[in-house]
């Protein structure tokens, strides 16, 4: 059910771990299916240093923040912005119908943490709003 | 191991090649409609008589009492839709649990939308129904009670004698939905005064797309599915020949083997439940500890979640579930896992093993070794596990 | 001749052997439950959605329009109570005719007995609904037409497009029961204008107890079976794979050679009624000349009743039917027989041949002169003959 | 579904025929299935010298009017009181539950002839009653 590179980043998800002393952390739950995502980001001059993630999730959930986590490290906070769950889920080659919320969970928690850095810095980020506790996504699915 | 390890026959099992060989003259060769009147089709009839009375006999019924369907969904959505509409006049209360299969509960949710009443009987945490909950909840207007024999999820097994002799000192009919029960552990439909009951083949080395109801004699129960004259009426369609063959000889195997097979697959569960829970900290089992199938172990690991376990088990070429399989798909919990009053977070990292003929002790050693190593190493990515 | 003839493949079709080898390997190892998580069950689902394209391309549809079911039967009570019930809030009307299978009928007949207004079509003498009829039949409350594509004891076809274009244009929603005709005519839902459509395996050399409906994509309509998320939620039970991929086999052959084997199953047909008709007295041909399957040839012959005439072909090696074979049991005459105006004695000596792609042109030689000499010899013990 | 003893008298009736100038004829039909039978008796000093029988119906029909046929023959008025339906089942080792009407075809018939005799000769035969027109006889069915 999930394309190749879903499953690589399952079975070896990049920047797994905590970063102690983060410049910005976020963590958010999808009310959903429950599940858990946090990501951990170190900056420094607006730049992306290092960024891990920690993930009580399905096999998507994981894939999803291994792959977010990789496409903002060594990049600026503003092109982290554009790492949106489509961007996730297209570098992953698509995830399942079912599994789309779970890459929005992956965008939530990275702007939760780049939230988080501007608020401990006193600083805007252009187009980042507060995130708010993680809303059920209804999935798309046929009613009788 | 280089082969696939199958732990999932609660989900379906594979149909055994002396089963599949029974049926394979009945596609090709023997393939009449058994309503027609020439001799080619006669065989037929009688190897459907013969497959009614095997099923017949594996629960201690009669074979004028059996009726094919096409599974355990179509034999409890005919059970309880039927008894239902029949009864109509005499009340409109039933009476199920909150851990039943979908197809009893969905069944009970539509008769709900349609004018009926409906107790759903909580469990206690083993999943076990309290016998004075179902003497309480009994009305003027209850018309049918409807408990699962043994649970498809935790292996429960409930006290249906009991149960039943409740019903019956009622006067209120008595279903039980078999699927997970029949040819694992024994069954008597008078002595555990059974009304109705659910069957399915392909849980017990049969085929899928078949299943029996039992109706006792006497009990008035409208066809579900309207056609033909086919089982005396009550249920319409071209008879299904070749799986109600397979049915019956993989019932009849299923009975034989019963004894031997519950017990040796009870030790094999039972080596797992200690090693696991002895292995692998922040750990339970769910389900009664004696009560239960003889194939059946469910735990809950604290802080990891259902589908990344079984992915990785599926890595290592271990099949495994962590519900019901038809419900796999759903993101929801397990009804089952929040019925027996486990929080959210850990109704979702549950693992059900349900063990068949072919797994052997080694399987078992390679599923906990297997187990330690993915439970360990899904904690490490959890942010809850050090919260 | 040594051999079985078999002229019944309106009551049903052996599997073929490629369709067999087909299913063969999801008993026994491809056996995994599709709805489970692990690699080993996906490529039953992939297996299942392949056979869902080649049904839907048969008809015509969108593979997300086609649903399976446990045969015709289930197909047709799912689409007639489920639209009954879905659209209730439009009314309570439904149009049919008085010679559609008793899968229609008799769920009709359920659906009177619940509130619902039924309207049963008369046929003209060749079996076909008059367009005006249909038209005239239709009111405010009307909310279903189901109308069955072709016949299984006559043969008629219907006109459907036209049937349908009517039903359309009135915004109600057109069933048709194809059982019978599926691989035999062609068929395209939308030129057709059919909303839902009924489909059975075992009539096209596909296994039993497998079947499927289309259901037009935007239509709404309840479950029948409530149970697990199969089917999109709309069917539960878990899948009968083997049944499934066998059933897409067999529909794929059944197309491929559907345009050859029709015709020649044609021509032998037209032999057969032509010569019967030639050389046999006080015998007519039942059903349109011309509107009329490729396989179908049915008989009356006066003075003589239709089982004797059957066991005596049977005691010829010839299988074939007097009506449906459901209803053979029944002492009833046809009531398709008597639904185009035969009286009751006429209907009594009546002989369905169905075709199918092993016969041959000998064949109905010998069962042309075995014909000649069995009802010459029944009207001479016939007291109705010489009267 | 027929036994043996059936199949042999369906497929070599005994007795299959008219009589011309016949003692007695009774033709009885059954309102279930449609089915009609006729039984000739040409009787000599209260024994039956022949007897002849016509049937429209099924393969337990024909074979019930060969076997009462042959169980009355030769026999006394009196002793063909006794060949009623149950004992031409016997005769043929039994017939399915929903063909025991056709049986009972063949002693109406039966009957019905020996009622023409005796009507045409003025005499009584003892506990023989008009033949009614043959009504339904409701096979044995489960209801729901
Ligand atoms: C016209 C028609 N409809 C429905 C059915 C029922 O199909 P099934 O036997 O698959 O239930 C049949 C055959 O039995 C049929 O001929
Ligand atoms: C307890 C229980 N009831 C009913 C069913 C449904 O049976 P089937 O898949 O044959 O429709 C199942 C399994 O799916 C089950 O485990
Ligand atoms: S994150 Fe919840 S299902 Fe994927
Ligand atoms: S005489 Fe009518 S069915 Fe036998």
């Amino acid at each position: 059910m999930y394309t190749k590179k879903v499953m690589d980043h399952f079975q070896n998800p990049r920047n797994m771990g905590e970063i102690e002393g983060a410049s910005g952390v976020g963590t958010v739950g999808n009310a959903k299916c429950g599940d858990i995502m946090r990501i951990y980001l170190d900056i420094e001059d607006e730049i992306i240093k290092d960024v891990k993630f920690k993930t009580f999730g399905c096999g998507a959930a994981v894939a999803t923040s291994s792959m977010a986590t990789e496409l903002v490290k060594g990049k600026t906070v503003k092109e982290a912005m554009e790492v949106t769950n489509k961007a996730v889920m297209e570098a992953l080659d698509g995830l399942p119908r079912a599994k789309v919320h779970c890459s929005l969970l992956a965008e939530e928690a990275l702007q939760a943490a780049l939230w988080d850095y501007a608020k401990k810095n006193g600083i805007v980020i252009e187009g980042l709003v507060e995130p708010k506790p993680f809303e059920e996504h209804e999935e798309e699915e046929e009613e009788f | 191991m280089n082969k696939k390890i199958y732990l999932d026959h609660a989900a379906t099992t594979p149909t055994k090649k002396v089963v599949v060989e029974a049926m394979l003259p009945y596609f090709t060769e023997k393939f009449g409609n058994p309503s027609s009147i020439y001799e080619f089709s006669g065989q037929n009839k009688e190897a459907i008589e013969e497959a009614r009375e095997l099923v017949a006999h594996a629960i201690g019924a009669n074979e004028r009492e059996i009726f094919f369907t096409s599974g355990g969904t179509e034999s409890d959505n005919w059970a309880i839709l039927g008894i239902a509409e029949n009864y109509k006049s005499k009340g409109n209360h039933i009476i199920t649990t909150t851990i039943e299969h979908h197809a009893v509960l969905h069944t009970c949710e539509y008769l709900e939308k349609n004018g009926y009443e409906v107790t759903y009987l909580e469990v206690d945490k083993d999943g076990r129904v309290n016998p004075n909950d179902l003497k309480e909840a009994i009305k003027e207007t209850t018309i049918l009670i409807s408990i699962m024999l043994a649970n498809n999820e935790i292996g429960t097994v409930q006290p249906i004698e009991e149960l039943g002799a409740i019903a019956k000192a009622a006067g209120v009919l008595f279903h039980t939905d078999a699927v997970q029960a029949v040819g694992h552990i024994p069954i008597d439909v008078n002595a555990m005064h059974i009304d109705l009951l659910s069957i399915s083949g392909h849980k017990l080395y049969g085929p899928k797309g078949i299943g029996a109801l039992y109706v006792r004699k006497g009990i008035k129960l409208r066809s579900f599915i309207h056609g033909g004259g086919q089982e005396k009426k009550r249920r319409g369609g071209t008879e299904n020949v070749p799986a109600i063959v397979g049915f019956g000889k993989a019932i009849e195997l299923a009975i034989t083997s019963m004894e031997a097979e519950s017990k040796r697959q009870a030790e094999l569960r039972d080596y797992l439940i200690e090693q696991v829970l002895e292995r692998i900290p922040h750990c339970r089992l769910n389900g009664h500890r004696e009560y239960r199938l003889p194939n059946n172990a469910n735990f809950s690991f604290e802080f990891i979640e259902g589908e990344s376990l079984l992915i990785m088990l599926d890595m290592k070429d271990i099949c495994a579930s962590s519900g019901s399989a038809c419900t796999s798909g759903s993101l929801d919990p397990s009804h089952v896992l929040l019925g027996i009053g486990l929080p959210h977070e850990i109704a979702h990292g549950s693992l059900r093993i349900s063990l068949g003929e072919q797994n052997t002790k080694e399987e078992m050693d390679y599923l906990i070794e297997s187990l330690i190593v993915i439970v360990a190493r899904l904690r490490e990515m959890s942010p809850l596990y050090e919260d």
